[in-house]
C-alpha cells in the first residue's frame, strides 16, 4: 500500500544544496527533505579545499575578479549573468555560513582565513590570489554539518533513506514525487507544489573517480525520463590529483599551500604548460598536462601517475624560485607542522590508504573523475528551464551539482561548487516557497506510482540473467577509456555503440534479493540504469561537439571554436535515442579571449 | 539494543584495548572490595556486639581457602587504588592525558606497578599461611 | 516515520532536572579515592601483610583501639571507604537498572545498607571491645 | 591472498535467527574491507545489506564491528587486520535492521538532545564575520571533525548497558559548541549533560577514543565537559 504525504515544497537531496534550499523554503512553506542517504552522509561532506569568495581578508580582491576568473575558467561557456550574481552573492553566503556557526580557520586577527586555489588570480598581476575560505581541509564537512545543525535547530522535516524514483508532472507543472522507503521497501507518494532536485553528481560512471558510491545522477536521470533536457553533459571535470588507482581526491589546496607536480625526470612540468601560475592552473589544463606527460612516458617509472610533492623542502625550494611571499612580504617558507595543520585529512588519507606520509614522501596521483558541470538546466532562481527558449517548468527546481545554471561552463574552478550550492540552493529554496504560496496542488493521477512500481517489479521478478555488477564495471572502464580526459571521434562512436549494448543487457538484469527491507541490490541496480542513461547522453553530447573547450578535449579538434560552438548543449533522451539541441551563452562584460595561465 | 546480553557480549567479545580491560578490572576489583568490606565491618563490629562470635569469624579468615582469597583481595585493593588514582589524576589535573598513547601506557604501568607491590606482599602472606596452616 | 518528525530536543526541560547530585558523587569518588590510598593501604599492609590474620584476635583489636589515633584512623577508614564503595555500587547498579521505580528501590536498599552497616561499624568503634564478655572462654 | 569473510546475517522478513555466512575471496593486502563487502554483494550474494557512500572515511556510513572492534569498513585495510580471517558484525547496542544495517534513530535522538547548533541571538556584524582568534578556535577544533558515525557510542560499555546514556558522540557534539566562543547556550547544554544520563555516566573506558576513525580525543572532550560542569557557577543549578 502506498502511503501519501503532502507538502508545499519537497527537496530531493540532503547535501549542501538541498539543506540550504530546505532552510530557506521552510521559513514560509511547509517543506520536507527526502534523501536516499542520511543527510550528513551526503557528498558535500567530502569537499576539502574551500569555498571561494572575494572577501579580501588577506589581500586585495574583488568579486569582479572572481567573476572574471570563473568566466575564464569556464572557457567562456559559463552564463555571465549567473556568474556575476554568484560571485557577488558568494561574499554574503560565506558570512551567512559563518553566522550559522561554521568554524572557519582564522587569520591572526580573527577573520576568516583564505588560501590560493587553482585559477583564482589577482586580475591586475595575474598572480594567484587568496580567495578560498577554508576550515582546514574539511570545508565541505563543516558546511554540511553546519547546515544540518541549523536544520535540527529549525526542526526541518526529514525523510531519511527515502529514494526518489520518479517525478510527477501534471498539466506541465509539478505534482509530486514517488519515493521508495529503504527501511521497508514501500513506495510513498509525495504530493507537492514545488520540487527541488539537489541530488549531486554522477561521477560513478567512470572507473577512477573521487565521487561517492551514491553519485549516480539520480536527479538528472529522473528529469530526463520526464522529458526535461540535460544541459552540457559532455563537460565533466577530471581532477588532476586523485590518489593513484583509488581516485580519492587530493585537494588543490595542497598545491595552494605550495605543493608541486613532478614527473619521472624530476621536473616540475607545469612550468611548460602554464608558465604564469604553473601548478595552480585550472583543473582541465593540469589534467591534460598530466595525461600528456604520462603519454610521453614521463609518468613515474613509465606508469600512469606522477608525483604530487608537498614535502617542506620541496615547497620551500620552489617557493623561493617563484619568489613567493607571505602577506607581510617575507619569503614564503613552511615547516612540516604547518603542512600538517593545513591539510590534516589529506595526510591521514595518504597514511591510511597508501602508507605514504606526504610530509616525508611524494604522493602518487592521477586524474580522477570529479565533477559534473552539466545537469538539469536552470535559471538563477533555480527554476528548471525545459527548452532552448527558456520556458520554465512551473514548480520544478534544481540546485547544486545536479543543476546547470550554468556558472561553471566547460570547466569548474576549484571552490566554486560550494559557492554554487549555497547561493543557488538558497535562491531555489526562496523561489520555491514564493511559488508555492501562490500556486495550488496539481491533482495526482490514480496511477501515479505505477511507472516506478512496474520498473521495480521488472527488476525483481524479470526473467533476465544479466548481473548488474558486470555491466557496471564494463561501463566504468569504457567511460574512463573513451570518454575521459581526451576524446576522439572513433572512441566516442565506439562508446555510444557499446553503451547501447550495455543498456540492452541492463534490461535483462535480475536482482537476487527478493526482500523489501534495505534492498540495496535493487537500489544499486536502479542507479546503474540511471548511470547508463547519463553515460549515453554524455557520450552523444561529446561526440557532437567538434571542438575542445574546458574539460571537453578532442584530440581531433584541439582548438576552441567560438564561431560554431559557443553554445550550450541540451540533450533529450527518448528510449535509446538522444536528440540534441543548443542554446546561446549569455555574455555580459567578458568577451571570449584566448585562455592561457 | 541495550540489554544485559549485549552488555555481556560486549564485555567479553569486544576487542577493546587497554582501556576496556582496565575499566572492567576496576569494576570487578571495586565490587569485590566493597563486598568484602561490608562483611568485614560487620565481623569487626562483633568485638563490641559479641566478641566470642568475633573469634569464630577470625578463625574462618585463618582458613586456607580464605588465605588464598585474601591474596586476591590485596591485589584488588592495590590495582583499584592505583587505577583510581590514575583516573582521578587524568580527570582532575590533566584531561589532556586522555589521549591514546598516554592512556595505553598508563594502563600498562598501572598493572606493572600493581604487580610490583602485590608480589612481595603475596609472598609474605602466603608464607604466613603455609607457616600456620601446614 | 511520523514519530521521527518530532525532533525538538528535550534540552530546555532538562534545566529543571536533577540538580548536582551526580556531579558531587563524581567528585566524591575522586577525592575519597585519593584519601583512601593511605587509609586503605596502611590498613591492609598492617593487618593483612605485616601482622597477618593469624596474629589477630580480640586482644589485638583491643590493644589497637586503646590508641585514640588508631580509632580515629578507623573512623575515617570506615567513613570514606564504605561511602565510596556503596556509591560505586549504586553507580554500577544504575548502569544496569533503568526504570525510575526500580532505581528508586535500588537506591533505597543501597542507602539503607550503607546506613545500617556504617552504624554498626560506628557503634563498635565508639564502644570498643566489649570487655564484659569473658574472654578466657577461649 | 585468499581471505575468509564471516559476516553476520539477519533478515527480518525471513523471520530467521541471526547467523553467520562465510565467503572466501581473493584479496589484496591493500584492499579496504569495504571493497571486500562490495565484492561479496556484487559477485557472491546480492542480498547482503550494508551502508556506504564516500568510501574514504568522511561520510560515516559504514561503521561496523570488524574482528571484534569498531572501524569504518572503508578505512581499514586487510593488511591492518593482520589476518586473513575477517569477522564482520553490526554495531553493538543499536537495533539491527538487516545484516550490517542498524537503526541509527536512538543515536541521533541523543545527538539532538544536546542542542547541536550554534545559538547566538545577538545581531551578527552586518556583512562581516564574527571574530574569533585562532587560539579560541583551537579549543574546539578537535570536536568539529565528528562525522556522526557512531563508532564511539557503540563501543562504549556504559552505552551497551544503558541505552539512555547520551554517549560519547553526543557529548563530542556538545563540546564543539560549549567551547565555541561565539556560542551563547553553554548553560542549557551543560544542564542536559549534567543529568544522570549525561557525562557523569562515563566511566572513562576509553573504547570510544580508540574507535574514533577521525582521531578525535573523545575521552578528553568528555573530561573537559566534566570540568566545565564542576567549575560552573552554582547559579546554573536550577
Ligand atoms: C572529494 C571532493 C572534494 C571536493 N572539494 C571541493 C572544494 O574544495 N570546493 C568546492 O567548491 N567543491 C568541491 N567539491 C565539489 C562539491 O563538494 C560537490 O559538487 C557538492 O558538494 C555537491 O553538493 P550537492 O548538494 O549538489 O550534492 P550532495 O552533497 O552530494 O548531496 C546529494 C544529496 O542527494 C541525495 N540524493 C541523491 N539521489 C537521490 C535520490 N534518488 N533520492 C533521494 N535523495 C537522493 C543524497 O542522499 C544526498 O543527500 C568536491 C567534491 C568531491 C567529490
Ligand atoms: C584505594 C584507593 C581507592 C581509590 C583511589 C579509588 C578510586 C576510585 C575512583 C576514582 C572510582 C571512580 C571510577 C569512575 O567513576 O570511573 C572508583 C570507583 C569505585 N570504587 Fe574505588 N577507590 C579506592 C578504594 C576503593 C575501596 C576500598 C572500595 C571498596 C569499598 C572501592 C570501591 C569502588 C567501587 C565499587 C567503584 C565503582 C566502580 C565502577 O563504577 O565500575 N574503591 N574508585
Ligand atoms: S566522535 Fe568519532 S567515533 Fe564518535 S561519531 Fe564522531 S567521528 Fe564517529
Ligand atoms: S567508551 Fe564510554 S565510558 Fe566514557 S570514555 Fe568512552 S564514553
Ligand atoms: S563509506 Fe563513507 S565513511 Fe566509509
Amino acid at each position: 500500500m502506498t502511503q501519501k504525504h503532502s507538502f508545499d515544497v519537497i527537496v530531493v537531496g540532503g547535501g549542501g544544496a538541498g539543506l540550504m534550499a530546505a532552510l530557506f523554503a521552510s521559513q514560509t512553506a511547509k517543506t520536507a527533505v527526502l534523501s536516499k542517504l542520511h543527510p550528513v552522509r551526503s557528498h558535500t561532506g567530502a569537499a576539502q579545499g574551500g569555498i571561494g569568495a572575494a572577501l579580501g581578508n588577506l589581500e586585495e580582491d574583488h568579486w569582479e575578479w572572481h567573476a572574471y576568473d570563473t568566466v575564464k575558467g569556464s572557457d567562456y561557456l559559463g552564463d555571465q549573468d549567473a556568474i556575476e550574481f554568484m560571485c557577488q552573492e558568494a561574499i554574503r553566503a560565506v558570512y551567512d555560513l559563518e553566522h550559522f556557526g561554521l568554524p572557519f580557520s582564522r587569520t591572526p586577527d580573527g577573520r576568516i582565513a583564505q588560501r590560493p586555489f587553482g585559477g583564482h588570480t589577482n586580475n591586475a598581476t595575474g598572480k594567484p590570489v587568496r580567495r578560498s575560505c577554508y576550515a582546514a581541509d574539511r570545508t565541505g564537512h563543516m558546511i554540511l554539518q553546519t547546515l544540518y545543525q541549523q536544520c535540527v535547530r529549525r526542526e526541518t522535516i526529514f525523510f531519511d533513506e527515502f529514494y526518489v524514483l520518479d517525478l510527477l508532472l501534471e498539466n506541465g507543472a509539478v505534482a509530486g514525487v514517488v519515493a521508495l522507503e529503504l527501511a521497508t521497501g514501500e513506495l510513498h507518494l509525495f504530493q507537492a507544489k514545488a520540487v527541488i532536485f539537489a541530488t549531486g553528481g554522477h561521477g560513478r560512471m567512470w572507473e577512477i573517480t573521487s565521487n561517492a558510491y551514491a553519485y549516480t545522477g539520480d536527479g538528472v536521470a529522473v528529469t530526463l525520463r520526464r522529458g526535461i533536457p540535460a544541459e552540457d553533459m559532455e563537460f565533466f571535470q577530471f581532477h588532476p590529483t586523485g590518489i593513484y588507482k583509488l581516485g580519492i581526491l587530493i585537494t588543490e589546496a595542497v598545491r595552494g599551500e605550495g605543493g608541486v607536480l613532478i614527473n619521472d625526470k624530476g621536473e616540475r612540468f607545469m612550468e611548460h604548460y602554464a608558465p604564469h601560475i604553473k601548478d595552480l592552473a585550472s583543473r582541465d589544463v593540469v589534467s591534460r598536462a598530466l595525461h600528456l606527460e604520462m603519454q610521453a612516458g614521463r609518468g613515474i617509472g613509465g606508469q600512469r601517475y606522477v608525483y604530487l610533492d608537498v614535502r617542506p623542502e620541496t615547497v620551500n625550494h620552489y617557493a623561493a624560485l617563484d619568489g613567493r611571499t607571505r602577506p607581510d612580504g617575507s619569503p614564503y617558507r613552511v615547516t612540516a607542522e604547518e603542512i600538517q595543520a593545513k591539510i590534516p585529512d589529506i595526510i591521514d588519507f595518504c597514511r591510511t590508504y597508501l602508507g605514504v606520509d606526504p610530509v616525508k614522501e611524494p604522493m602518487p596521483v592521477q586524474p580522477t573523475a570529479h565533477y559534473a558541470m552539466g545537469g538539469i538546466p536552470t535559471d538563477i532562481n533555480g527554476r528548471v528551464v525545459g527548452d532552448e527558449r527558456g520556458t520554465v517548468v512551473p514548480g520544478l527546481y534544481a540546485a547544486g551539482e545536479c543543476a546547470c545554471v550554468s556558472v561553471h561552463g566547460a570547466n569548474r574552478l576549484g571552490t566554486n561548487s560550494l559557492v554554487d550550492l549555497i547561493v543557488f540552493g538558497k535562491a531555489a529554496g526562496q523561489d520555491a516557497a514564493r511559488y508555492a504560496a501562490g500556486a495550488g496542488f496539481q491533482p495526482l493521477p490514480a496511477d501515479a506510482e505505477d511507472f516506478a512500481r512496474q520498473q521495480l517489479e521488472h527488476l525483481r521478478h524479470g526473467a533476465g540473467t544479466e548481473r548488474p555488477a558486470e555491466i557496471r564495471r564494463e561501463m566504468q572502464r569504457l567511460m574512463f577509456e573513451q570518454v575521459g580526459v581526451f576524446r576522439t571521434q572513433e572512441g566516442l562512436e565506439q562508446a555510444v555503440r557499446q553503451l547501447q549494448d550495455l543498456r540492452a543487457r541492463c534490461r535483462q538484469v535480475r536482482v537476487s534479493d527478493q526482500g523489501r527491507a534495505y534492498n540495496y541490490e535493487l537500489v544499486n541496480t536502479w542507479e546503474l540504469g540511471n548511470l547508463l542513461d547519463l553515460a549515453l547522453v554524455t557520450a552523444e553530447s561529446a561526440l557532437a561537439r567538434r571542438e575542445s573547450r574546458g574539460a571537453h578535449a578532442r584530440e581531433d579538434f584541439p582548438r576552441r571554436d567560438d564561431e560554431n560552438w559557443l553554445r550550450h548543449t541540451l540533450a533529450r533522451l527518448e528510449g535509446d535515442r538522444v536528440t540534441l539541441s543548443y542554446k546561446p551563452v549569455t555574455i555580459t562584460r567578458y568577451q571570449p579571449r584566448e585562455r592561457t595561465y | 539494543m541495550s540489554s544485559l546480553r549485549t552488555t555481556l557480549a560486549g564485555y567479553v567479545g569486544y576487542r577493546g584495548r587497554e582501556g576496556h580491560w582496565g575499566f572492567l578490572l576496576h569494576r570487578i576489583t571495586g565490587l569485590g572490595v566493597v563486598l568484602f568490606l561490608a562483611i568485614h565491618i560487620v565481623d569487626t563490629a562483633l568485638v563490641y556486639f559479641n566478641p566470642a562470635l568475633y573469634m569464630e569469624a577470625i578463625r574462618i579468615y585463618q582458613s586456607t581457602l580464605f588465605g588464598i582469597a585474601e591474596v586476591f583481595l590485596v591485589f584488588c585493593i592495590i590495582y583499584h587504588g592505583i587505577n583510581g588514582l590514575r583516573v582521578a589524576f587524568f580527570d582532575l589535573i590533566a584531561p589532556s592525558a586522555w589521549a591514546i598513547y598516554r592512556q595505553r601506557v598508563s594502563v600498562r604501568w598501572t598493572l606493572i606497578l600493581t604487580l610490583i607491590l602485590w608480589i612481595p606482599a603475596s609472598i609474605r602472606m602466603l608464607s604466613n599461611l603455609i607457616e600456620h596452616n601446614f | 516515520m511520523e514519530a521521527k518528525l518530532k525532533q525538538r530536543p528535550s534540552a530546555l526541560e532538562a534545566t529543571a532536572a536533577p540538580g548536582a547530585f551526580e556531579r558531587h558523587a563524581w567528585t566524591w569518588m575522586r577525592i575519597s579515592g585519593v584519601l583512601l590510598i593511605p587509609l586503605v593501604w596502611i590498613h591492609t599492609l598492617l593487618q593483612d601483610v605485616i601482622v597477618g590474620v593469624h596474629a589477630i584476635d580480640v586482644n589485638y583489636v583491643a590493644a589497637r583501639w586503646a590508641n585514640l589515633g588508631w580509632r580515629i584512623f578507623d573512623v575515617f577508614l570506615l567513613g570514606f571507604a564504605f561511602a565510596h564503595g556503596m556509591n560505586g555500587v549504586r553507580q554500577v547498579a544504575f548502569e544496569y537498572i533503568h526504570s525510575p521505580r526500580a532505581r528508586r528501590i535500588t537506591a533505597g536498599v543501597i542507602f539503607a545498607l550503607w546506613l545500617v552497616i556504617s552504624a554498626i561499624g560506628a557503634i563498635a568503634l565508639i564502644g570498643g571491645v566489649n570487655q564484659e564478655f569473658p574472654l578466657q572462654q577461649q | 591472498m585468499l581471505t575468509t569473510l564471516k559476516i553476520y546475517r539477519y533478515d527480518p522478513e525471513n523471520g530467521g535467527a541471526p547467523h553467520y555466512d562465510t565467503f572466501t575471496l581473493e584479496a589484496q593486502p591493500t584492499d579496504r574491507v569495504l571493497d571486500l563487502l562490495e565484492r561479496v554483494r556484487d559477485d557472491h550474494d546480492g542480498t547482503l545489506a550494508f551502508r556506504r557512500s564516500c568510501a574514504h572515511g568522511v561520510c560515516g556510513s559504514d561503521a561496523m564491528r570488524i574482528n571484534g572492534r569498531n572501524y569504518l569498513a572503508c578505512k581499514v585495510l586487510v593488511k591492518d587486520l593482520g589476518t586473513t580471517e575477517i569477522t564482520i558484525e553490526p554495531l553493538l547496542g543499536l537495533p539491527v535492521k538487516k545484516d550490517l544495517v542498524v537503526d541509527m534513530g536512538p543515536f541521533f535522538d541523543h545527538y539532538r538532545e544536546v542542542m547541536p547548533y550554534l545559538v547566538n541571538d545577538e545581531e551578527p556584524p552586518e556583512g562581516k564575520e564574527r571574530l574569533q582568534t585562532p587560539a579560541e578556535r583551537e579549543l574546539f577544533d578537535d570536536t568539529t571533525k565528528c562525522i556522526l558515525c557512531a563508532a564511539c557510542t557503540t563501543s562504549c560499555p556504559v552505552f551497551w548497558a544503558n541505552g539512555n546514556y547520551q554517549g560519547p558522540a553526543a557529548i563530542v557534539n556538545a563540546h564543539r559548541f560549549i567551547f565555541d566562543s561565539r556560542d551563547r547556550a553553554a548553560e542549557p547544554r551543560l544542564a542536559v549533560l549534567a543529568r544522570q544520563t549525561g557525562v557523569w555516566s562515563c566511566r572513562t573506558a576509553f573504547n570510544c577514543t580508540e574507535a574514533c576513525p577521525r582521531d578525535i580525543k573523545v575521552t578528553q572532550a568528555i573530561a573537559e565537559v566534566k570540568r566545565a560542569l564542576v567549575r560552573r557557577k552554582p547559579s546554573a543549578r536550577r
